[in-house]
């Protein structure tokens, strides 16, 4: 259990990382939304199904979308 | 007589909801959401006042006494502030009756009303996270606002407003976590209580973190970056209320804080000490600004810090002085902001050096601007002289002599930035080519109320006075606040 | 009702009502403010000698409103001036714009300067006094936007002053508890020393500002020449007067007099008020010297007010029954020459349209009662016999000599002295030389002009008869202020040297005056009159362009002489420290680097600040 | 006490997004790194060992069995707020980049001093 | 340089953050008294909802969530605001493979019925309004991107967000009226762990799903008419 609390938050400080380092937006949003994802594991594991769900839906889905439909406008390459 | 207090936050949101549908009916019709709903709003507060003045009034949500449920908590203070916030929204509502009238109109009166809605929110609850609730809706509704013209300095006005915002969103939230782990309510009244068995080490830094945070609202220095762009960008409606509304609602929410929740009393030494920086580094600002709404957001960051001062004395009459002051501030600058913008607007340009001579084509906006001017300089028998009386009266009896000295500094430098533009309205000759408008009757009695109410406030001080001393002694001594609050749940 | 507030309503009333009534027709505004200050002072007159108190309380501070001697001494002042100036603007000002706002703050003026001299408590001094500054800062810029710069000044320095006063009364209030010149004047001995002289320095600074007393008279110049010339007779007369009774109070009333009295005296005076005799003298010597170079009549007058109110310091600081009596009796007199001096140049003015003393001349034939008028005001002004003026200024003299400040008295001798210069320049060059053609067909000012000057004109006469009459009153006022009153056997006017009997002298002036009227009509009745051409440069008559007139580069020796001094202006000074103020004011701004990342940066740092000061903030 | 670790590192990359980062978007990105870490933070204080999620699914629980359900709800009203936020800030990037044809912080000070 | 100064204060700020709540004890009952403890003793008697985390969202916090639905709200609003133009840019999209279009036309449906049940059945399982009503809003993101020409009906949309909204603060407000106060239950509380229990929080939460996912779909569609 501990190994895979260790392994996400890895993955996660990681996608962290990731999205402020990386120079490619659509990159640094998917790395977003994963970190999303892991925050919704979190929750699960700290016996919050509620804020898991709510968190899957709108942290990882609905705001990747938006992120994407405001990068398509404006522009994939950070400058 | 008065209705049930919670009709206050409900029915501005049920309106809200119900604008949409409204204005696919009539356009026409929108724009008297705002007045009617504030305006019922102030007759709620007025009516309210004897009642909250005597012992806070508890209004219990869903039926789940204090520390269960979140309930509304209208105390002298926090009426008094709802009073002000309705009065300015109400002055605000009117002049916007013919402001905005292009496309897409219902959504800015919409956002407009919300705007009210969540600062008479902020000051009347009684449960910290719904404050915060309250807090996202005001601050929110600014941003759409500050952006709401589509232009270009608006938009980048609000990105600024809203990473800062987002920023003390952020350290709202970590305090309020803090506060909550360690005491498990909610509740500020019980928090209050339960704070003095907290580890103090823990309950600084939730202090700490909420005072950033909220500081931000309250345009404290350097937290106020945000302030200038946001006001001087919004349109001209929205700059008056953010000076009468968003930061009275930010300055309650710290005072709060800092009086009832949390018992520290170093922190009203920094408070003292901002409050004089913001003054200062804000009339330094002021002072060679070439657009006229800049200059005036600065001002209005000087005078909130001389409340911050008021606030940091802690002394029955500094606070009194405070909030008198922050009434004062809430009437005069808004009269100001709407007489600029109607001058921005006739003289087809934000600088300064194009109002030249506009006291004699609009002769009764540039008197209300100077007489704004006048007010808020603090010159008798004008409501500001008392205001800054008294708090520089208290910083002096308080042995903080330097501070009253640096303040009275910067009512020098305010006054030169502001006589140099009353000067230029009524003693230079107009530009040519100035085409004189018809300046709309709402905008002129949305100013007039404001006038007439600084006016009789300086006039007869002690009008206003009589409300707001059991509103700082509400703040000095809590125990009436908790005890009302827990009584409640019994 | 009772009397005071009754009169304090008419007065700010009449400000109210003439504005708004004054939208409709001249005569009604006018009339408004004429019938309103004369309402009020008719009910003034009635409290002489009343022990009128009226107390209520503001915002938890009481405030007393009570007349004594010494404020209806100097109210006298105000409504005597107010009103004949009132009437002279009934004239003066028709035909100009906004005289609504004229009246408005003429009234609001002299209302608040009444509300200074009842005002029994810190609190409603320091109120009305800044009613006073923002009122005839809106007099002084009138005249549209050249008059800003002057205007802001003005107001600046006012509020420097006024702020400075502030800090004072607040630390007061900070001790005592209360505003009340009572408690201050008993509870002024139990402060600290240190404290003591702080609050004179603050106190000082603030009527030295209004009294316009060097180094803090910049403001002066400027505003005087600058606002409408009936109220530059209020100014000059009564406004800085309040300078003056602000010194009165705290010399007296508060008992700053005593400061330091048990410490350090020089020749019997305490040392603050040695040095502020000093500073008065200096005024008096610069104000004196500045005006004889002037060339515009207002600025000139104005530079003789700041000297002549250097005067009237000097005769407060001295603190004795004689310098006091002295300074008050100097005080009353400048109002009246300094208010007929304005009146008469705003009466130039008003017909010939110019200030310039070089462009002027020969006007004595068009304006014979102006030329009265100014004549005797220059008579008083330079302290000769037999007008009210040689009274005033051989008491200062005298209050000097009784100390044995021989220094000072010279110094003041000296100013008095030189002060003949610049007012011979005043006569000669606006009413006596060649006139320009120009000013052939100018006709003398209307009745409701004249009047209100000469009016000022046989008051100083009749003061000059019959100084007991002021002297009396002055003793009242020195009984209420706790001075011994000043004993009329003890001066020398009237003792010791032998006795002047102002009335002999009055006499054997009028006669001399007389028979030297009839001599100059008779024996030199046949005098030439020399016509402009007549001046000749190199053997040439010049042509109409270089019409030259002796008013040109007047005194231009003397001006070169002391140029050396007077280019050190300390109007520089302050200008020049304005400016870089302003500049590193303005450096503050950029703070606001308008980049939102840098405000968020802000924000973090201070959040670290207070996280790493966290131990304090407990 | 890994989850405080976490969410704090969230936080602190978040602001380090919103303090350096030039592009607009990356900052907002950045607000909502800062969301979540607080996020996590909150729900982590309300988490109690061996305890179970607070609903009474099967009648054999008692409130003993139960994390503490209070920051599991502010969490969920912090959520919502924080996508309403971003997507007002994002519609906001987009009329910033309508007038600048650009995203670059440092180039969009029009209004400063 | 910024990045060594922004380091430099993250670190001061990251430490004395992870100090502070390292003095939190993870895991462990900190607070006896805290009203936490109280909801999850007396909730179940009091709510009559399974879930506490939704009798606490809807029935004692509700205000909060009036307030939350608000600033969804309003960012719809503000949103619809900024990004007003007179002409919508017309969407230039290429449509969707048939395999694709064909399958989010099936989809479709199953979400939208996915999302029904997940807020109608807030107060007994996981989930509620809000998640219901994201849900529902990425059934219509599906169509927007499978159909070019997919257009949500936004009268209808409005309409739904405002009676939603509406009904919201009247059931509210009928607890005022009927009942002690505003938002107060007036409805009886029924057999826990069945469908139609717990009083107003259903109805509360079937209104926070309409609206929601009516306010996330139109914020979705402003979003997506700014780009071609």
């Amino acid at each position: 259990m501990d190994i895979l609390l260790i392994i996400l938050t890895v993955i996660l400080i990681a996608g962290a990382l990731n999205t402020v380092r990386s120079k490619d937006l659509v990159a640094a949003v998917i790395s977003g939304s994963v970190v999303s994802l892991i925050a919704s594991i979190y929750f699960y594991l700290l016996q919050a199904p509620d804020v898991a769900l709510t968190e899957a839906a709108i942290g990882v889905g609905l705001s990747t979308i938006i992120f994407m439909i405001t990068i398509r406008r404006t522009g994939r390459m950070e400058e | 007589m008065y209705l049930d207090p919670v009709l206050m936050i409900a029915l501005p949101l049920f309106a809200a909801f119900l604008i949409p549908p409204l204005a696919r009916i009539s356009k026409g019709l929108v724009k008297y959401v705002p007045v009617l709903i504030i305006g019922f709003n102030l007759y709620e507060m007025v009516m309210l006042l004897p009642h909250s003045m005597v012992k806070p009034v508890i209004v219990v949500i869903a039926a789940w006494a204090p520390p269960l449920g979140i309930n509304l908590t209208i105390g002298p203070l926090g009426n008094i502030l709802a009073l002000i916030i309705s009065l300015v929204g109400f002055v605000v509502a009117i002049y916007n009756i013919r402001f905005m009238e292009e496309e897409p109109n219902e959504k800015y009166h919409m956002l407009f009303l919300l705007l009210t809605a969540g600062a008479t929110g902020m000051v009347l609850t009684g449960d910290i996270f719904n404050m915060f609730v309250f807090l996202e809706i005001t601050s929110i509704s600014s941003y759409a606002l500050t952006a709401f013209l589509r232009d270009r300095d608006g938009a980048e006005a609000a990105f600024k407003y809203l990473l800062i915002g987002s920023l003390a969103s952020t350290f709202i939230l970590l305090g309020i976590a803090l506060i909550y782990a360690t005491t498990g309510t909610l509740n500020m009244a019980q928090i209050a209580v339960r704070i003095k068995d907290v580890d103090p080490r823990i309950a600084i830094m939730a202090l700490i973190l909420l005072v950033t945070g909220f500081g931000i609202e309250a345009e404290m220095f350097p937290l106020n970056g945000w302030a200038p762009d946001a006001y001087s960008q919004a349109p001209t409606p929205i700059g008056a209320a953010f000076g009468g509304i968003v930061v009275k609602a930010g300055v309650y929410a710290l005072a709060r804080l800092v009086y009832t929740i949390f018992d520290f009393q170093g922190i009203f030494h920094f408070i003292l000490i901002a409050g004089i920086i913001t003054l200062l580094i804000a009339e330094m600002s002021a002072i060679r600004q070439k657009q006229l709404k800049r200059m005036l957001a600065f001002s209005s960051i000087g005078q909130m810090g001389l409340v911050l001062i008021a606030l940091g004395l802690a002394t029955t009459r500094g606070v009194e002085g405070g909030l008198f002051q922050m009434f004062n501030h809430a009437m005069i600058k808004p009269l100001l902001f709407l007489s600029a913008g109607y001058l921005v607007f006739y003289s087809g340009s934000k600088n300064i050096e194009d109002m030249d001579g506009m006291g004699r084509v609009k002769p009764l906006l540039s008197f209300f601007f100077a007489f704004g001017a006048f007010a808020i300089l603090g010159l008798p028998p004008l409501s500001g002289f008392w205001s800054k009386f008294i708090i520089l009266s208290e910083t002096i009896r308080n042995g903080f002599i330097a501070i009253a000295a640096l303040a009275l500094f910067g009512s020098i430098i305010e006054a030169v930035y502001y006589l140099r533009v009353v000067g230029r309205l009524y003693f230079k000759a107009p530009h040519e080519g100035l085409h004189v408008q018809y300046v709309p009757k709402s905008a002129l009695v949305a100013m007039g109320i404001l006038a007439i109410i600084t006016l009789i406030a300086g006039l007869y001080p002690d009008f206003v006075m009589v409300y707001l001393k059991p509103a700082a002694a509400e703040l000095l001594d809590k125990t009436v606040y908790i005890k009302s609050v827990l009584m409640a749940g019994l | 009702m009772e009397t005071i507030p009754l009169i304090l309503s008419i007065l700010f009333g009449t400000a109210v009502a003439s504005y708004i009534v004054g939208k409709l027709n001249y005569l009604l505004k006018v009339g408004t403010s004429i019938v309103g200050l004369l309402w009020a002072g008719w009910l003034f007159l009635g409290l002489q000698g009343t022990q009128s108190l009226y107390s209520f309380k503001v915002l938890g501070f009481d405030i007393i409103w009570r007349m004594n001697p010494l404020s209806w001494l100097f109210g006298m002042i105000i409504f005597g001036l107010a009103i004949l100036a009132a009437i002279f603007s009934g004239s003066y000002m028709k035909g100009k714009e906004r005289v609504d706002f004229y009246c408005f703050a003429m009234c609001m003026t002299v209302a608040s300067m009444f509300g200074i001299v009842v005002s029994g408590d810190l609190l409603s001094f320091f109120f009305f006094w800044e009613i006073m500054t923002w009122s005839s800062f809106l007099m002084v810029i009138y005249y549209r936007f050249e008059a800003q710069a002057a205007g802001l000044r003005y107001f600046v320095m006012s509020m420097i002053g006024a702020y400075a006063m502030l800090t004072a009364l607040l630390i007061v209030y900070a001790q005592l508890g209360t505003f009340s010149f009572d408690a201050l004047s008993a509870g002024w001995s139990g402060f600290s020393l240190a404290l003591q002289i702080w609050l004179f320095v603050l106190f000082v600074i603030g009527f030295a500002v209004k009294a316009a007393m060097m180094p803090l008279h910049t403001w002066a110049p400027d505003a005087y020449t600058l606002s409408p010339s009936p109220f530059t007779a209020l100014f000059s007369g009564a406004l800085s007067k309040m300078g003056i009774y602000g010194l009165a109070l705290l010399f007296f009333v508060f008992g700053a007099g005593k400061l330091a009295s048990n410490v350090v005296t020089i020749q019997g005076i305490s040392l603050p008020g040695y040095i502020l005799a000093w500073f008065g003298a200096i005024t008096a010597l610069l104000g004196t010297f500045k005006a004889i170079v002037q060339d515009d009549a207002k600025k000139l007058l104005a530079y003789s007010s700041i000297g002549q109110l250097g005067y009237i310091i000097l005769g407060f600081s001295l603190s004795t029954s004689m310098g006091v009596t002295a300074g008050l009796f100097q005080a009353v007199n400048h109002a009246i020459f300094k208010g007929m001096l304005f009146l008469a140049v705003g009466a130039v003015f008003y017909r010939t349209g110019t200030r310039k003393l070089s462009e002027m001349g020969g006007l004595i034939t068009r304006m014979p009662y102006t030329f009265f008028v100014v004549l005797l005001g220059i008579i008083t002004v330079a302290g000769m016999p037999p007008l009210s003026g040689f009274t005033g200024k051989w008491l200062i003299y005298e209050a000097l000599i009784e100390k044995h400040l021989i220094f000072l008295a010279v110094v003041a001798f000296g100013a008095s002295t030189a002060a003949f210069l610049y007012l011979y320049r005043l006569i000669f060059t606006i009413f006596l030389g060649q006139r320009p053609k120009r000013f052939d067909d100018i006709k003398e000012v209307p009745w409701m002009m004249r009047a209100p000057m000469l009016v000022l004109a046989l008051l100083t006469i009749y003061l000059g008869f019959y100084p007991y009459h002021l002297l009396d009153l002055i003793n009242q006022a020195q009984v209420s202020m706790g001075i011994a009153p000043f004993d009329l056997s003890h001066s020398m006017l009237f003792n010791s040297y032998g006795n002047v009997d102002t009335m002999t002298v009055m006499n054997i002036v009028a006669v001399v005056f007389f028979i030297v009227f009839i001599l100059f009509n008779t024996l030199y009745k046949r005098s030439r009159k020399v016509g402009l051409k007549d001046i000749h440069t190199s053997g040439e008559v010049p042509g109409e362009e270089i019409n030259l007139h002796y008013a040109v580069d007047f005194y231009q020796p003397f001006a070169r002489g002391v140029s050396f001094f007077l280019k050190r202006s300390v109007s520089k000074i302050y200008a020049s420290l304005a400016d870089n103020l302003e500049g590193f004011f303005d450096v503050m701004r950029y703070i606001y680097t308008g980049n939102g990342q840098t405000y968020a940066l802000f924000v973090i740092v201070a959040l670290a600040f207070l996280f790493l000061v966290k131990d304090l903030l407990v | 006490m890994i989850y405080y670790i976490a969410a704090i590192s969230l936080i602190l990359i978040g602001i380090y997004a919103v303090l350096v980062k030039k592009n607009m978007v990356k900052i907002v990105l950045g607000l909502t790194l800062i969301d979540s870490g607080v996020n996590i933070l909150i729900v982590s204080l309300g988490y109690i060992q061996g305890k179970t999620a607070p609903i009474f699914s099967n009648p054999t629980l008692t409130a003993q069995d139960m994390v503490d359900p209070v920051p599991q709800a502010l969490v969920l009203t912090a959520i919502v707020i924080g996508v309403a936020v971003t997507a007002l800030a994002l519609s906001i990037v987009i009329r910033i980049y309508d007038h600048h044809k650009t995203l670059n912080i440092n180039k969009i000070r029009e209004l400063k001093w | 340089m910024r990045k060594a100064i922004a380091v430099l204060f993250l670190g001061f700020i990251g430490y004395y953050l992870l100090s502070t709540f390292l003095l939190v004890p993870f895991g462990v009952v900190r607070v006896l008294e805290g009203v936490g403890l109280k909801y999850l003793q007396d909730g179940l008697q009091q709510t009559g909802a399974a879930n506490l985390v939704t009798s606490i969202v809807v029935n004692y916090r509700g205000f909060d969530t009036l307030g939350e639905v608000t600033v969804l709200f309003l960012a719809a609003t503000g949103m619809g605001a900024l990004l007003y133009s007179k002409r919508p840019t017309e969407r230039a999209r290429q449509n969707a493979s048939i395999i694709v279009k064909t399958g989010a036309r099936i989809l479709f449906p199953l979400i939208i019925i996915l999302g029904a049940y997940v807020f109608i059945h807030g107060h007994l399982t996981p989930g509620g309004g809000f998640q219901g009503g994201a849900i529902i809003a990425s059934g219509f993101l599906l169509m927007f991107m499978s159909y070019r020409t997919y257009h949500v009906n936004h009268v209808i949309l409005s309409r739904v967000e405002s009676s939603a909204g509406s009904v919201f603060v009247i059931i509210g407000l009928l607890g005022l009226a009927y009942g002690s106060s505003f938002l107060a239950n007036i409805l009886p509380l029924g057999t826990v762990n069945t469908l139609f229990s717990a009083g107003v929080i259903p109805l509360i939460y079937v209104a926070v799903g309409f609206k929601v996912g009516a306010e996330l779909t139109a914020l979705l569609d402003t979003m997506l008419q700014t780009v071609k």
